[in-house]
């Protein structure tokens, strides 16, 4: 017996998965699921409807999973009892929006920024997109440089945490 | 004929099919990233032409000229986007002794300064958008000169098009500061920082006309595209015919397409696009000077295959069709899958695409150039893949797009696919009350997914990580664990 | 309405896809081996219906009906093949109060004994092959009493169809050798021994038409297909209109379809076959009450959609459309890719389908119900897709679906989409010079692959040996190797 | 620098890797492969011209490969001194033609069978085809029986090799 908790948005999903059944939230559930390759692509087989699945694991724990063209993010937490721990997104960092490459990086460590100044520009696809400073405060350190090719995410700026 | 093309992507995958249907070899050319692309692996031949950047590649004019003597090509199709509409291509293309498969450079470049192409409208009586003709000058002070100007009011560069290259000011101020980067924006894409002032017809509906010209006063109309679903200029939704526009309507533009492609002495494919504003007065914008991103909805409501028709006129020199052969027969409409979130301000997303299936059935054509395995990168546009239905009329083809895009299925990366059945799912687009503001307009159902959805997905992945957890990846891909089989056999016991 | 399709594969995905498109619900059945088919995704509800033996599943009326009860379905189509020609099946959906979706369960009875359609045929004036109306009696001392009979003739099994329970005999000893096993086949094939004689037409043409009847002896005809490239009377390429086949004649056996199925008050889709001799006299065949595999090349070339007039006439009773609605525009073909390894006696292929590709572009239609990662068995027939191509005329429809088999890719198992190729490159078939003895006729080319591609097969299997052994499966799958970084470097510089 | 023999039907490509070229019998050849998913799809890159290639290796050193719609069968030999050991075809044996049902088996181990005589009744897709003795001898055992699944090249009946 295993038990597994999903959060997906703010759904919890508590999961028992025995020898040859399931509990949801407490409830029997009888459902199977079957990998249709080895890209990803499952059935969840209800007893009167089949389901496809797309899976795709980023980290441990963590899916995308595609149902009827919805993007669904889910995170496993093995055991019950463990809560998920949520880091409050902070302001210190400025991030890439989307992959890309900097186009110009208008800060130095040691500039003050105003809330809104542009500190990045950044290009993707036809765009040009200005990347301002998520609020006021001293530039700790430049993490890019023109040129460079960034990912999503990718931290860009760090603004010094001491200012507010 | 051997034809080379220069471009990548679905449009180059659409060329080499329609050549391979005319017995014409082709030559494919690719960039570093693009070196296993599916166009390079449908051509006859296929020549790297420089790194990964379009300006050292796809709009790399001596690398281009090279693969075609390099391969003996006798024609270059430029497709649409990078050096399609750029006259000094057509014209190395035409001086080397090559058929450029496009209008003649002089047209291209008539056509791509907008104050030229607007002159020429209104020497073809054609509607034109009242406003300057003239582009604004450097030192403008605007408030003083153009003190009566209606906002909001569109900043265009001269020689933008497609979209690009377009501001919007809603005042004065906003104005004054929307000129300075858009000149710097207009010089950096198009190497002309010259700007011009439109006004904005408020709740238009995007128009355009198709036309094919022999390049000595012929000129054929192929019908009308809507192109109103638009987001940042960018066409994303488009159908043939338009919707909802009267018969003498229809005649009336089809009519302006022809008089001022027979004025330009119009060769090959072009779009005339029009808008037309709420009090239902057309208004002339632009001509694309090369085969549209949607041509297929005129395809499939005509029959005729415009990039062979196309290809066969750069061959004769004359045009093998008549106007009377140009029939209509129901509705199309083309959804354009894109590499963009719209959860996340559809920015780009990049990926491997693990798994891939394109829907098929009655009515449904793709041109994609995916395949299973094919890495996306932000390189180049966010295209994926076009999906198109054919009805017998708007409704049914509305239905039959639903239902494509239903079994569309991209594995790793998010599509706007989802946002596609929204659209056409929506209320003002199955009733046809549609203009350019109306993705502005509409709001992304906020909504979470149904409860069984995401409960699925929790069930997918629990199941997922348990059997990880306890066969390593055996199970994963094996079709006939106990676990399956005992499933199996309990469903069919409790029947 | 709620429909149940009490079929599998391709039909069954395409027939849930008429439904989405109608928004019907629909409800999959499915057996053992097919318990994660594409059509128990695509369908509202899935439910199983027993194990992998056609005879415990798709032909196991208790558990369809069972089904439909459980889910409440309303109706049920029951595709081709399986129950769809049973009388005994149509009447037993209709007894649970349930629309059957096709002609009256008398009416499959009568058409299903092809001695009896014979007779209707005769009644309706149809041209009928000359020979016996009646069954071969068991006891019958053949030279006796038919020592007249001309051969070659052919035994066909009264409760045959479809290409099924016909054997060739040559000469009186072969007859003889023959009819017991004909007896023996149609017994175990279709529960009923009875035979009967039918002149064997030579060098005939198989043309079959395409009927819709409303039950009360309204009839619509939707053109002819002809279907003469046949392996063992399996048909392999379709293709509407029938090439090479004067006016006149066309209208005539239209009529004669319409003729029939107005005298039988013939309820849904048929199609009236015919065969055409050399002398160019047309005979009627059979009828088959149920949809054709081949039925998207008469929706190609009217823009109907035949399954959904099909069902919305099961839904209203009333033919909406009118005979002057069924206009025809340029030329379809069809192409069966099937599990098939022409190269050894066209046995079935089975396998794992490790990557797919299924074509696209301009006036490609693909039917098919395959996904990457699905297992292909000897369980059920060997139609893994239909590939359809439309054209403005035969000869660009020919070219098309050339290009679009070319796009084929199918790896994991052997299939016969080279010989389609073929098949359409020949002479004969280009010129429309084809019968029912076109597929025993023609040599399969026996050539050696060109040298080229040889070459190229050793270098991959060279080249994958070697990265396996130098690197286990790391490089394989890297898209970014040194060996290949330098490749691309040294093909930049030597251009 | 490693060296492959390739059997392609009656051809023969002694095939040399080195660190950055390739020689094919004898002579330099540019050509670069590439795999476009874990699924067997490879693309060939000459230097004008990209082919498609998928390969299958169904036991070690003998792949199948499709290019342009062609299934071809390597087979490598690793290092060019090894000739290929072709078995005889033996009639000793009667395989199953194709996957399918055994419908009816008509001998039995002992009994004398003339060739051509059908032993077997197999059932796939449609058709039901007779297997017939590959020679005149006797049946020394039987394999299989009504109702089996077999799969292509499955043995079904053996004959007493001594006969002959």
């Amino acid at each position: 017996m295993s038990n597994y908790r999903v959060f997906v948005g703010n759904r919890k999903y508590d999961i028992t998965v025995m020898k040859d059944h399931l509990l949801v939230n407490g409830d029997p559930f009888s459902i199977d699921m079957e990998s249709l390759n080895g890209n990803g692509l499952h059935v969840l087989r209800h007893p009167n409807r089949n389901i496809e699945a797309y899976l795709e694991s980023s980290s441990s724990g963590c899916y995308q999973v595609q149902i009827g063209g919805e993007h669904i993010n889910a995170e496993v937490n093995i055991g019950l009892d463990k809560e998920q721990n949520v880091e409050a997104a902070g302001d210190d960092h400025l991030q890439a929006p989307m992959p890309g490459l900097i186009i110009d990086v208008l800060v130095e460590p040691g500039d003050e920024v105003q809330e809104g100044d542009t500190l990045v520009v950044q290009e993707a696809m036809k765009m040009q997109m200005k990347l301002r400073a998520p609020r006021t405060g001293t530039v700790q350190a430049v993490h890019t440089q023109p040129g460079s090719q960034v990912e999503k995410n990718e931290r860009l700026i760090s603004l010094d945490s001491n200012d507010q | 004929m051997k034809l080379l093309i220069a471009n990548r992507g679905e449009i180059a995958v659409r060329i080499i099919r329609a050549c391979q249907e005319l017995d014409i070899p082709t030559v494919a050319v690719y960039s570093e990233a693009d070196r296993s692309a599916l166009h390079t692996r449908y051509a006859d031949e296929a020549l790297p032409i420089g790194p990964t950047p379009a300006a050292e590649s796809y709009l790399n004019m001596e690398r281009l000229l090279e693969a075609a003597s390099k391969t003996s090509a006798t024609a270059v199709h430029p497709g649409y986007g990078f050096l399609s509409e750029n006259p000094d291509f057509g014209r190395a293309v035409e001086e080397a002794g090559l058929t450029f498969i496009g209008p003649r450079p002089e047209t291209m470049a008539e056509l791509g300064d907008k104050l030229s192409a607007r002159k020429a409208a209104r020497r073809a009586n054609l509607p034109v958008l009242p406003g300057s003709d003239i582009p604004l000058s450097q030192d403008l002070v605007l408030e003083r000169i153009e003190p009566d100007l209606e906002y909001p009011v569109l900043v265009k560069a001269a020689s933008g098009g497609g979209g690009r290259g377009i501001r919007l000011a809603r005042s004065a101020e906003e104005l004054i500061d929307v000129v300075d980067s858009a000149r710097e924006e207009a010089k950096a894409a198009f190497g002309d920082a010259t700007i011009y002032l439109e006004p904005l017809v408020q709740k238009a509906r995007h128009i355009e006309v198709q036309i094919l010209g022999d390049g000595r006063g012929k000129v054929l109309t192929f019908g009308e595209r809507e192109c109103s679903i638009q987001r940042r200029h960018q066409k994303l939704i488009e159908e043939a015919p338009a919707p909802d526009i009267s018969p003498a309507e229809r005649e009336c533009i089809h009519q302006d397409a022809k008089r001022l492609g027979e004025s330009l002495h119009y060769r090959s494919l072009g779009t005339v696009e029009f808008l037309r504003g709420e009090d239902g007065r057309f208004h002339f914008i632009e001509v694309n000077p090369r085969i549209q991103v949607e041509h297929p909805v005129t395809e499939m409501i005509t029959g005729l295959d415009l990039v062979k028709e196309q290809i066969k006129l750069a061959v004769s020199g004359e045009l093998n069709l008549a106007q009377q052969d140009i029939r209509f027969q129901g509705a199309a409409i083309e959804a354009r899958v894109l590499a963009e979130d719209p959860e996340d301000h559809f920015l780009p997303t990049s990926g491997n695409i693990s798994y891939l299936k394109e829907p098929g059935g009655p009515g449904i054509r793709v041109d994609s150039s995916l395949y299973q395995g094919i890495t996306i990168t932000a390189d180049y546009d966010s295209l994926l893949a076009k999906v198109i239905a054919w009805g017998e009329n708007r409704q049914a083809a509305i239905k039959r797009l639903h239902r494509a895009l239903q079994e569309v299925q991209i594995g790793g990366l998010k599509t706007d696919v989802a946002f596609l059945r929204q659209v056409i799912d929506s209320h003002p687009y199955q009733t046809g009350n549609i203009d350019t503001s109306f993705l502005d307009q509409i709001q992304l159902s906020d909504r979470e997914p149904e409860e069984s959805v995401t409960r699925d997905a929790a069930l997918a992945a629990a199941l997922h990580i348990h059997r990880k957890r306890r066969n390593g990846n055996r199970i994963d891909r094996s079709r006939r664990d106990p676990w399956q089989q005992q499933a199996w056999r309990e469903q069919l016991a409790t029947r």
